[in-house]
């Protein structure tokens, strides 16, 4: 029966070798990985640059199928992105644990000189390859994914040498599948934070990050947050030590910057003293502009917003993210972009009004979320987050899972904070709801409408159509893409 | 009008918000929608068809394995003996792709429409009318551009 | 002797026919003019178009020398880009008042399809030319240039339908010219004045608009508001009803907004009441990163501090400014960037810490300029200016024209906003006068160095080279350019 | 080391921040600066290197019409009996322009050397010493790095 306590060495041991049936890897070992690891540079020890950094770092999204081309991709990001940290993201077959479908678009990227995977097969690539990525630039790189089950990616790459792994049980899971359980995926990221445990007991940090920004699509911060700790929470029951807690921008500045202050407080609040928390900022990760100098704005705007909240690392997105995955260029372009508008901004002294307020309101909420899943585990954080998707009382919007609810939908209110229409069984207490319901009675008032669907859709879509509020009557309607 | 849309997004694609919303419009707008959700297979559309007794099918793909995800998909649909409506909208092509060139692709695979992701629900929702022969009485018009 | 009096109808008339000797020009008559300008739809009303608007309008700049070029550039910038209001940029040689090499130079343009002059040259145009350009387009359009005896453009552009003007004796004398006499200039500019003040007295309301920037370079907010405030009282007299005061961006967030709100209250206060008061907010105009990414980081800078300032009109950037004249589609990128964060960012209600302080400040000094500027002019503001330069007890820094002492240079203080490290005669109360100094000196110690004019060159090319503040260390020193 | 540079900016152009911390650079690095300023004439050059015996000529342009206003100058020059160094920096061609074809143009005019506006006044300062054939000092090469 699944508990939030750490998984024994014999059982970690147990799994490590299932896991390998599932694609034949080289052999490795878990000694000599270290060993590895040891060998490596400061600048390449993920954990040391990200707590070190007396600034936010940088780092784009980034995986082609091909290994030459990763690295020269990679460098680019370094070299004419002046990216900070740098990642590796995996293709959508190896997400599915279709070892065999991304090894067949592997070849026939090898053969063809075309990326017919969207990522990097790291699996497939193996411990060796993993390291020639690690070796082939100067910075620490993270596996950044989506897989629901990770363990065997997680067991290839920090053999392979990386220090840095995104995701986690929920926020891997809610998002990015349909029918996998909640309970065997939290599970399998026992073993995926156990191993990082593992190495992190031998001295080798792994940086654990939970994915923020689940849907990507106004997702209010309380959900997001309260996610984000018990995430924390799990992987440091299995002996991880460094977390970087993510949020991905609403495009409220007040809202963004007080939800970053929360995500941090929370953050060190709940976890144990031992363990470092750091925060990412995750670039608008809705809907784009199809129009590279409206796609600048939105970018430009994050921008501004980390250089004021001062996360510890910022997640970058380029002018070309309407179209799919960007050229370097336009990666590197997105990076500069930010580095100009974070070296402006951030030696100001900015205090903008109404932060603590909103940052109190998203505090509350996350303490009414976080209270019910102890209670519904009987203070067992495990089996309370999956009574509380169960009961719809922790929900996500949009959410293709079918273990979460989907109930909940958010809009945003008068002033563009994104507050809940409709909140199925979310655990909020009822003062915290009716402050969420009268803002968006605010705005309908305002625009001579009702909350509706209507009001939803329309603010799915208006950042791409030039606007952060999608008021009544501002553009055509409806959310064909995001 | 009582046509019935098969709507869903295919491959191992997760994103469930353009559905969410096309669901909700189509709705509005008086189809009778399937939703079979994200990650459906070639075979769960098929399926949902001849269940459902679809009249059209409008496929959705935003991760850029669109092209892989659909090979073979209108001959599967025409073993099974039927024909549907098809029509499949996203981001359709990994990397910065010509949407003419792309759209020539799908086309030739056998969809009778293809979208990019910046299309509305309306559009799809007056496609739809027009390739089903679907009069909107006045009602219906003011409706849809109110 | 120079007065601040309206001209007589009888020396408008004199000046009037005087100065079409200066190139020929077809013959054109005032009442034709009007009934010209009576036949304009509204939204060809600069005045009116500017006034009535709800958000900031967005205006880039643009000249070339041909007329169809002219009309398809700015066609361009009203559709791809979506400006608000046009520019017409005039050429070098016509703001010389070298109107035989510009017509060489517009000569050679049609004959080689080169653009050899760096804008359009209006008087050679003429008025059936500029009614053309008035006619090609949508919008309302300005007359922009830096030309420091335009009675002839103004007599030629009036007449040819254009409702704004931009400049004035100071502000497009000081930064644009060596060895124009200011008394002289701002006796051209009464003609100016009052031309357009008798349009104004038969309806035909013609906007006009100090040049706030001036020198473009780290230009203290109470120096630009000042003169700013002075023309606008000198048009004034001379019947103009419609004025736009402006104020070019220094990049820190505070002051910029607070100088905003100051040119606004002071410019309400010391105009009469029957006087539109509107303001123009200039995106970055000192030196440009040199690299497109970074630049439109700095445009968007701008732009998010205009949502927030809400001035009535902003001047755009174009990512290719560093490379001089933009291509059209730069151009419009650069106004689209700027539309979108402005449409995301509007409409919420961002009240930042410590803008009242720092608008109080820049008023107190404006104050004690304009104080100094009556009392030296005994009350006439004319002759006060002329004075206080004289004096220097008004001032620009980096000046060309020797009608400034141009002993002023300013320098960021550790918080990005630009102080006054030396004062030359500067008119500023000594209590006024060591706010500077004392923030100067912090920011000194902060960096390990003596406040001195390699700081003053290190901040000229801060932004240039990727930060706000040219900190000790954080790059080569110098500015080659700008 | 006393070497004499004249400094201005040609033509209609009024820029004169770029001169103003070029000549504070010049004159700190130890050369004698005559700065006759902005909206300087072809001849106002010559009429200076006459006047204080100019080893060097520093044109700045910025704003597009360098090439118009230096029609003729080093005939000018050479006319007068006079053989300066000639530098030549900033924005010299109107538009987005190709840098080096820029500088094929200007070295073609027969300036020595062709700057763009990104040159930092250490780097007009060390191509003048070496066409001068200044040795630095080790006292001056720290001052000057530091």
């Amino acid at each position: 029966m699944l508990r939030d306590t750490r998984l024994s060495a014999e059982k970690l041991s147990r799994i490590d070798e299932r896991i390998r049936d599932d694609w034949s890897v080289e052999p490795f070992d878990f000694e000599e990985a270290v060993a590895y690891h040891d060998s490596l540079p400061d600048k390449k020890r993920f954990a040391k640059v990200l707590q070190r950094a007396d600034r936010p770092l940088l780092q784009p999204r980034a995986g082609v199928p091909r290994l030459d081309d990763q690295i020269a991709l990679l460098r680019h990001l370094e070299g004419a992105g002046g990216a900070d940290l740098l990642p590796t993201t995996i293709d959508s077959y190896t997400r599915d644990n279709e070892y065999e479908k991304a090894q067949q678009g592997l070849e026939n990227a090898r053969e063809s000189g075309d990326d017919t995977l969207n990522g990097f097969p790291a699996v497939n690539h193996g411990v060796e390859g993993c390291r020639k990525l690690i070796e082939g630039v100067d910075a620490p790189i993270e596996v950044r994914h989506g897989t629901p089950d990770a363990r065997l990616l997680a067991a290839v790459t920090f053999a392979g040498g990386f220090q840095s792994f995104e995701g986690g049980p929920i926020s891997y899971n809610i998002p990015y599948t349909k029918e996998r359980d909640l309970a065997q995926t939290i599970e399998h990221w026992q073993y995926v934070d156990r191993l990082a445990g593992a190495y992190t007991a031998r001295g080798v940090e792994i940086n654990r990050e939970p994915f923020g920004p689940l849907t990507g699509t106004l997702v209010p911060p309380c959900i997001a947050i309260a996610i984000g700790v018990v995430e924390g929470l799990l992987a440091v029951t299995q002996g991880v030590r460094s977390i970087t807690l993510g949020y991905g921008q609403v495009g409220n500045l007040v809202q963004d910057i007080a939800a970053l202050q929360a995500l941090r407080e929370l953050g060190e609040e709940y976890l144990p003293g031992d363990v470092t928390v750091t925060t990412v900022f995750h670039e608008w990760m809705g809907g784009f502009p199809p129009d590279e100098a409206r796609a600048n704005g939105v970018i430009a705007l994050g921008a501004a917003t980390a250089a004021i909240a001062n996360p510890d690392k910022v997640i970058t997105k380029s002018p070309q993210e309407f179209g799919g995955v960007p050229t370097k260029e336009a990666n590197a372009a997105g990076l500069r972009t930010t580095r100009q508008i974070l070296d402006m901004v951030c030696e100001q002294d900015i205090d903008v009004d109404g932060i603590e307020e909103e940052r109190e309101f998203i505090e509350d909420s996350v303490r009414s979320l976080l209270d019910t899943i102890l209670e519904l585990g009987d203070e067992d954080v495990a089996q309370g987050i999956v009574a509380a998707f169960e009961t719809g009382t922790i929900d996500v919007p949009f959410a293709p899972s079918d273990s979460a609810k989907s109930a909940v939908l958010p809009a945003r209110d008068d002033d563009g904070r994104v507050r809940i229409l409709e909140f199925g069984d979310l655990a909020l207490e009822p003062e915290l709801k009716s402050v969420h319901t009268n803002r968006l009675d605010r705005r309908a008032r305002a625009e001579n409408r009702t909350t509706s669907f209507q009001m939803v859709a329309d603010d799915v879509d208006a950042i791409s159509d030039g606007r952060l509020i999608g008021r009544r009557g501002s553009s055509q309607s409806g959310g064909g893409g995001a | 009008m009582s046509a019935t849309i098969i709507l869903g997004v295919i491959g191992s694609d997760a994103h469930a918000v353009g559905i969410t919303i096309l669901d909700q419009a189509l709705s509005t707008a008086g189809f009778d929608v399937v939703n079979i959700g994200v990650q459906s297979s070639q075979q769960d559309f098929i399926s949902a068809v001849e269940a459902h007794e679809g009249d059209a099918v409008l496929v959705s793909s935003l991760y850029g394995h669109a092209e892989q995800d659909c090979r073979g998909f209108h001959e599967a649909i025409e073993s099974a003996g039927l024909d549907p409506i098809t029509y499949i909208g996203g981001n359709l092509a990994v990397g910065q792709d010509d949407f003419e060139q792309t759209k020539a692709c799908f086309r030739a695979m056998g969809f009778d429409r293809v979208f990019d992701s910046e299309t509305k629900p309306m559009e799809a929702i007056a496609a739809l009318k027009a390739d089903m022969n679907i009069t909107e009485s006045e009602a219906e018009r003011t409706r849809l551009t109110s």
